[in-house]
């Protein structure tokens, strides 16, 4: 696939990666409708029940959530400060920072997958709608962010092997951008679940 | 380039057209507003006659759309064909457009549509709108796959046959349900000569309001589909004189009276099994919450022993005695409609049951 | 109880952080024009803003029910 | 992705590929891609019309066994999804969409070829799930599998669900490639405005694609959810709500409904300046339209749902909103009849097909719009009018529009003419029999006879007969179209780059076009529709042009 990037001429490969980007941000944007009628979903039960959270439980721990979510907030910011070292050539800080992202991100889910099974009693939970509706937006994020891990370890075998250069790396900034739609859902997902 | 210019101005045979499409299209709206929709059904209720003037208005405006266009696509059809003569790459006119014919057609039909919203938007009180002038409601519930009825006063539910005293306005509370909740599906309520309709969804109560105006016998009828009998699924309700009403009225009294009752014996009542009663029968109206959480009636968690509310919604203090009385008798007033004993299907054990649970909820 | 302190402590410096980071990040973006570039500013954007709700959090005004 | 100078307008053109599976089977090439969806859901338009010919045997009389109510609910469950989204759809998007689009904007190929094979090959799995959900006992809530009764229902509820499923993603990933293909890859000089009309509204059904089709596939997710661990969204014992699914799904489904039609609009508004041998009247109008109908229909989803208790003022804006719709559409027809004037008509089958669409789909819109002033919903919702608009606009639009499409373009796509006597027998009794079929449903609904029942009220049983008797010459007439696309595979006349003597790009090379579409990109120095003046088209092969001049037919 590379290969093929690189035998394509400047003005070739700039148009291209137009129409890969413009591609990219579309399926991110029928993405976030994906998760926008999990939402609207979501809004609908709380709005219809009469009584939140439904009798029989409560609302999960936000304490440990919020550190989650710096986590992955920070997995953000690390990700375009290794972009920046792609864009400026620094080939260390760009495997370096991957590298802290990819650890965070890890760390995100883990510790989704430590909520999940220690201290919100699914069996319990699925039963009502806030959990079937935590389940599915968190479980489907969660699939998101362990997708990302893999892309972004995929992109950093690749870049090792040189396929990326300063100036010809779109499967970076894909995976660059994808990181970030990820961070942008959790944020709405922190706010809906654990604050409003 | 075989272009006659003269082939392309509004020639007298388009006007020719055009007036016939006219006389056709009046002939038509004439016959619309003559039509008696009436004969072909019945308008057997107060809401039927505002929905049948919107058909006509949409009807009337309808007609001459449809003549015109049909019209002038045969017309132009016609008039303009390649004649056997005209050379094989022979063209038409070169007109791109006609920016006030466009305006026309764009601001004629807007004009007509906010004619029609604001006709619909005035009939839909007529059966939407709680009537606050009914003078009777009605629980209509659906169920796999027959209609049942319960009359505020009547001791027991009445199946398939609804009877409606001529010109009373009433509300019938529309709702679904099964003996075992989880497998209430979605069912209608359509009167085609009442042009009334409304779903029966489970967990919802829909109220629709009416006034029957005129004597008959009319087929009620699903039209949400709601499994295997479904095509089946069908009452009749009865629109009948204020004096045959209440004669039927006594008779329902009557067999209702010949089933004996049992005396409550509160002392029996068993908490678990009254829970399970009242996951199946109560939960539709109330919560087993706060006072304040109500569905269609107050929440009943501490009613035994509530600050705010000491009194039942009758008035009586809040004992086991009187709640048993409600719970048996049914009520219907400022809360709304509480079915009796036997249009729920409770016994006298279950009432026990169900006062014994009630005084466990704090 | 002592675990939540400690939760939120962690939570608010690495939210302060993150947030500082964040804009940062956005005011060197500031200037380009490609399409992503625009893009990254609005992820941007909206990361400080959940670094803010996490902030919110941490001080306790808001997520207690 | 080995597709990176494919997707390259301006890069070399390399060899075709060799071998059978890499030219036929799992082709990169759109137009082999776009005769596959054709064969694939031409196969399921006959099944899933059978299954229609067999609900019209069921209601032939009251109280009749041909069916017992069990199959005979699969049956038109069945019949509508498969019409929706194995037929309509996947004909007008993957395979008009396919075929003419990427010719029409002077491209070699869509901008990502190889999601165009994944998508299409999503596609016939989907359709195996779906009917193979007989096996398990199909779903029988109707194409709009409303729980509870989805939730409660046989297991081959599911296998619905993962089959809808898959075809949203499909036609998800189909819409998103479209749409960078047609900003991306328009030739030079192709403006917004110079593209043809079947482009734009191409282009407009590609963004409700990705849009709306995202919506579908997480409401069915849901459902599937819900179906297999009992978590209780759509459960209202628990919590949930079943009216909630009906939002989730008609969100979708009502933009759906133009995904549906507004590429049959782009095919008329192809064929008729061609056939009368004039411009479009009214260009920017009906493009725009387009776009005003693409936005409007995302805030109108309710109006399928007037009877499911919604407060009035939840139905009023929708109410509002359902009425503008009308507009725009009829701005379109009424530009389309305009262009009919002062023109130089040409009756050749599509434009016959192209004047039968714009009949019924002025009819089927007007029903429409009875249908979203609310106090007449409540009286015709559910009910067999509804079946008759549906079929107004999806068979009397869509369906004419694809028939009048595929005799438009088959001489591009195969290299030869459809005969043209069989096709106008074709099309008069196929437009009789549709009349006769549909037009007597709306008294049935009317009168109370409501839809998706196994029998009825012995009363309507005169009108029923006449419907189903209809419905099997129009099911006939569908033959003599088999016959003469398999006739003219033979003995079809030859045709020439351009029978029809159009100005649109696809006709400016050869047909069947060869692997690369245009040995030198096109430049495009107007719009496509200006009959009389000289082809604005630079960089075109030269004999094309003259074939374009004098049109052989």
């Amino acid at each position: 696939m590379a290969s093929h990037a690189l035998t394509l001429d400047d003005r070739a490969y700039a148009e291209q990666r137009d129409i890969r980007l413009l591609g990219f941000l579309f399926f991110l944007i029928s993405d976030s409708i994906f998760f926008g009628s999990l939402i609207f979903a979501y809004l609908y039960l709380r709005n219809a029940a009469p009584v939140w959270p439904p009798p029989g439980i409560e609302r999960p721990d936000v304490y440990l959530a919020a550190v989650n979510s710096i986590v992955l907030f920070g997995s953000g910011v690390t990700m375009h400060v290794a972009m920046e070292g792609m864009r400026r050539d620094r080939r260390g800080q760009f495997v370096g920072f991957i590298v802290a992202t990819i650890v965070l991100g890890t760390l995100f889910v883990s510790g989704q997958i430590y909520e999940y099974w220690h201290i919100l009693p699914v069996t319990k939970w699925a039963a009502t709608t806030f959990g079937a509706s935590f389940y599915t937006l968190t479980g489907m994020h969660g699939f998101h962010v362990s997708v990302g891990v893999i892309f972004l370890i995929t992109v950093l075998i690749q870049t090792l092997r040189g396929t990326y250069t300063k100036d010809r790396h779109f499967g970076l900034t894909a995976a660059t951008l994808y990181w970030h739609f990820v961070d942008i859902i959790w944020v709405a997902l922190f706010f809906l679940f654990y604050v409003y | 380039m075989s272009q006659q210019p003269e082939a392309f101005r509004l020639d007298a045979g388009f006007w020719r057209a055009t007036a016939l499409l006219a006389i056709i299209s009046i002939a038509l709206m004439i016959l619309v507003v003559v039509y008696p929709i009436g004969k072909l059904l019945p308008e057997a209720s107060s809401a039927s006659l505002s929905i049948d003037f919107l058909f006509r208005f949409m009807a009337f405006f309808s007609v001459p759309i449809l003549v015109f266009v049909n019209g002038y696509i045969i017309y132009f059809c016609i008039r303009y064909r390649r004649r056997k003569d005209e050379p094989l790459d022979s063209i038409g006119s070169p007109i791109h457009d006609h920016r006030a014919l466009e305006d026309t057609w764009t601001i004629v039909p807007t004009i007509l549509m906010v004619a029609l919203g604001i006709l619909s938007y005035l009939a839909m009180p007529q059966y939407y709108l709680k009537g606050k002038d009914s003078a009777a409601t009605i629980e209509a519930i659906g169920h796999q796959f027959y209609y049942e009825f319960r009359y505020p006063g009547l001791p027991h539910a009445v199946d398939n046959d609804m009877y409606l005293p001529l010109g009373v306005p009433v509300t019938i509370d529309l709702t679904s349900a099964e003996s075992d909740e989880t497998r209430a599906v979605i069912h209608s309520f359509w009167v085609p000569e009442f042009r009334v309709k409304q779903d029966m969804i489970p967990g919802m109560v829909v109220p629709i309001h009416f006034t029957p105006i005129e004597l008959g016998t009319y087929k009620l009828i699903c039209t949400e589909f709601c499994g295997l009998g479904h095509a089946h699924m069908w009452g009749y309700v009865h629109v009948v004189s204020r004096a045959d009403f209440d004669a039927w009225w006594n008779s329902q009294q009557k067999n209702a009276q010949t089933q004996a009752h049992q005396a409550i014996n509160f002392a029996s009542g068993n908490a678990s099994s009254g829970q399970a009663l009242f996951a199946q029968k109560c939960t539709a109206c109330h919560n087993a919450a706060p006072f304040d959480q109500r569905k269609v009636g107050p929440g009943l968690a501490n009613l035994f022993h509530d600050p705010q509310h000491p009194d039942l919604v009758d008035g009586k203090p809040a004992n086991a005695r009187d709640v048993g009385d409600i719970l048996e008798h049914g009520y219907q007033g400022s809360m709304g409609v509480m079915p009796n004993a036997q249009a729920n299907g409770l016994n006298a054990k279950d009432i026990a049951d169900l006062i014994a649970y009630l005084q466990t909820l704090k | 109880m002592d675990a939540h302190i400690i939760e939120r402590i962690i939570a608010l410096i690495g939210a302060i952080v993150v947030a500082l980071f964040a804009l940062k990040a956005l005011r060197e973006e500031w200037p380009k024009k490609n399409l992503d570039d625009h893009v990254t500013k609005i992820m941007m954007g909206l990361l400080t803003i959940g670094c803010l709700i996490v902030i919110i959090v941490a001080i306790g005004f808001a997520g207690r029910a | 992705m080995a597709t990176i100078e494919l997707a390259h307008p301006a890069s070399h053109i390399h060899p075709a590929p060799e071998g059978f599976v890499r030219k036929y089977i799992f082709s990169l090439d759109h137009k082999v891609i776009a005769v596959q969806y054709f064969i694939t859901s031409g196969l399921f338009f006959v099944l899933a019309g059978l299954l229609a010919e067999l609900i019209r045997v069921q209601l032939m009389q009251p109280n009749n066994t041909v069916l017992d109510p069990a199959t005979f609910n699969e049956a038109f469950s069945v019949h509508g999804s498969a019409m929706v989204w194995l037929v309509v759809i996947p004909i007008l998007t993957g395979g008009f969409g396919n075929l003419i689009m990427p010719l029409q904007i002077g491209a070699r190929d869509v901008a990502f070829p190889w999601l165009n094979m994944l998508s299409f090959w999503l596609f016939p799995p989907a359709g195996i799930l779906l009917f193979g959900s007989f096996l398990l006992g199909a779903p029988q809530a109707g194409w709009t599998e409303y729980p509870p009764i989805s939730v409660l229902a046989s297991p081959g509820t599911s296998m619905w669900c993962a089959a809808i499923f898959l075809i949203g993603v499909s036609s998800t990933i189909t819409g998103l490639n479209f749409l960078v293909t047609i900003i991306k890859m328009r030739a030079p000089g192709m403006t917004w405005t110079r593209m043809p009309l079947f482009v734009w509204a191409s282009a407009v059904t590609a963004f409700l694609n990705f849009i709306a089709t995202a919506n579908l596939s997480i409401s069915l997710a849901v459902l599937f959810i819900q179906r297999t661990f009992h978590v209780p969204f759509y459960d209202e014992t628990r919590g949930g709500s079943p009216v909630l699914w009906q939002h989730m799904f008609w969100f979708y489904s009502h933009p759906a409904v133009y995904i549906m039609i507004l590429p049959a609009f782009g095919i008329v508004s192809e064929i008729i300046p061609t056939m009368v041998r004039r411009p479009i009247f009214g260009y920017k109008a009906i493009a725009y339209s387009s776009v005003a109908i693409a936005l409007v229909s995302f805030m109108v989803w309710a109006h399928h749902m007037f009877t499911s208790g919604l407060a009035q003022w939840i139905q009023l804006p929708f109410m509002i909103m359902t009425m503008i719709v009308a507009i725009p559409t009829g701005v379109k027809v009424f530009s389309w009849v305009a262009s009919l004037w002062g023109g130089r008509i040409r009756f050749t089958s599509p434009l016959l097909f192209v004047l039968g669409f714009l009949s019924t789909f002025t009819f089927g819109g007007i029903t429409g719009v009875m249908l979203a002033s609310v106090p007449a919903d409540v009286h015709e919702h559910g009910t067999y009018f509804i079946v008759a608009h549906l079929h107004y606009v999806l068979f009397g639009g869509s369906m004419f529009g694809v028939f009048a499409g595929l005799y438009y373009w088959w001489p591009k796509m195969t290299g030869r003419m459809l005969d043209e006597r069989l096709g106008k027998i074709h099309f008069w009794l196929m437009f009789v029999a549709f009349n006769c079929t549909f037009l007597p449903m709306h008294w049935l609904g009317l009168l109370g006879m409501p839809r998706r029942v196994a029998t009825y009220d012995p009363i309507y049983w005169h009108t029923n007969l006449f419907v189903s008797i209809s419905a099997f010459v129009l099911g006939a007439s569908m033959l003599l179209f088999a016959y003469n696309a398999i006739h003219s595979a033979r003995y079809g006349k030859r045709a020439g780059p351009n029978p029809w003597g159009a100005r649109t790009l696809e006709w400016m090379i050869p047909s069947p076009p060869p692997y690369y579409n245009f040995k030198e990109l096109p430049v495009v120095l107007s719009g496509p529709y200006d009959y009389g003046k000289p082809l604005p088209y630079r960089d075109v092969d030269p004999d094309m042009i003259e074939a374009a001049a004098m049109p052989a037919y």
